[in-house]
């Protein structure tokens, strides 16, 4: 199991009605968390268009989780 | 220097570290909140940003246009909150010995910031509707 | 409007009448007094303008960007005198719905201003020694 | 004869000593009357060079001059 913190922005925010949790999960990657965050809070975005920070870098949708890691789902960004 | 701010963006602070007497030619990008998006009638904007990765980025995009055209300076700054029309979103300000580095590096940087930082922006409509731009699941793609 | 102007140019009075809640941005272009040309240290600059044709030729480079890009607003103007390093010499602001617009239509104006408007720039050299630009006549073309 | 009235900016104001003058021309058109005055002054610059305008708008340098007009050459402009 790994103990993560996880920051919510924008319409991720909004649809977990808040920006900070702290899960303990078997989830060993970014893509593995989403899906189970997603089926727990109703995310409308699919995971393709969702990327990930840990600890405050971009990181690869299989990227290794660890224990203690800070992880971000950053939505798509503004554009245009 | 890229830098994220909750509070209104001043002008002359964002210029000064900008003077340079070797400067032939300063180009300036404003971002302002308009009225209007895709049709819809806009009334206010709301900016959010993950604040570290933004700023890491920033100053990424930053150095490259520096390195890429050879710039004298290179400053940004974007604004996050709850922004009124008319306001200042964002700022991007380079200056080089000649306009056309100038030009291109100024026109990179904010092509750049707008696909690469974590900021996201809701719009406030007329009609008193919300929508978090580009995450949109049913509208096509954003 | 494209103003010729004797006295400094004043950012905030240049970019007031561009103002306007359907532009979502600003792009300018300054031109400073820097400290070498070709190669050589330039301590000031002279500018003369033959002020009636060259607000005219201004005013029609401005009203051509206008049409050409969908401009909501564009203005310009154009010091002379003797101006110190680090001076604002030549001042250029567009708005427009989106910035594509307004980096294509700032760069044409500024590159149409510098080869069509009748104004002149007298170097002035840390060796003592003047010169008008592009008006040598043994040094090649100009 | 053309009664003419000239003025004169940057490079050819120096070359002339003066910004302003009045001239009585049988020149009948702004080559014709740059060559004079060049002859005359001493102007560098050759007749390609120099752009003229007559009455305020650019003129080509066979325009047909006109008593009472006031012309102007127009040195090289500042460019880059």
């Amino acid at each position: 199991m790994n103990e993560l913190t996880i920051e919510y922005f924008a319409l991720l925010r909004e649809q977990r009605g808040q920006a900070n949790e702290c899960l303990a999960t078997t989830a060993a990657t970014p893509a593995a968390l989403y899906a189970e965050l997603q089926a727990r809070h109703g995310f409308t975005l699919p995971g393709d268009r969702v990327r990930a920070a840990i600890n405050g870098a971009f990181a690869a949708a299989d990227a290794p989780l660890r224990s203690g890691d800070h992880v971000v789902f950053i939505p798509p960004v503004a554009g245009g | 220097m890229f830098r994220i701010s909750p509070t209104p963006l001043e002008l002359p602070a964002l210029r000064a570290p900008l003077a340079d007497a070797r400067a032939g030619a300063l180009v300036t990008f404003e971002g302002w909140v308009r009225d209007h998006n895709e049709g819809q009638a806009v009334q206010s904007l709301e900016y959010e940003a993950y604040v570290p990765l933004a700023e890491a980025e920033g100053e990424r995009i930053l150095a490259e246009a520096r390195a890429r055209f050879g710039l004298l300076g290179a400053v940004a700054a974007h604004r996050v909150g709850h922004l009124a029309l008319g306001e200042l979103a964002v700022w991007v300000g380079v200056t080089a010995a000649h306009r056309a580095a100038a030009f291109d590096a100024c026109r990179y940087i904010i092509d750049e910031a707008k696909a690469r930082l974590p900021i996201w922006k809701k719009e406030h409509y007329a009609s008193g509707t919300t929508a978090w731009i580009n995450c949109a699941t049913r509208s096509g793609p954003g």
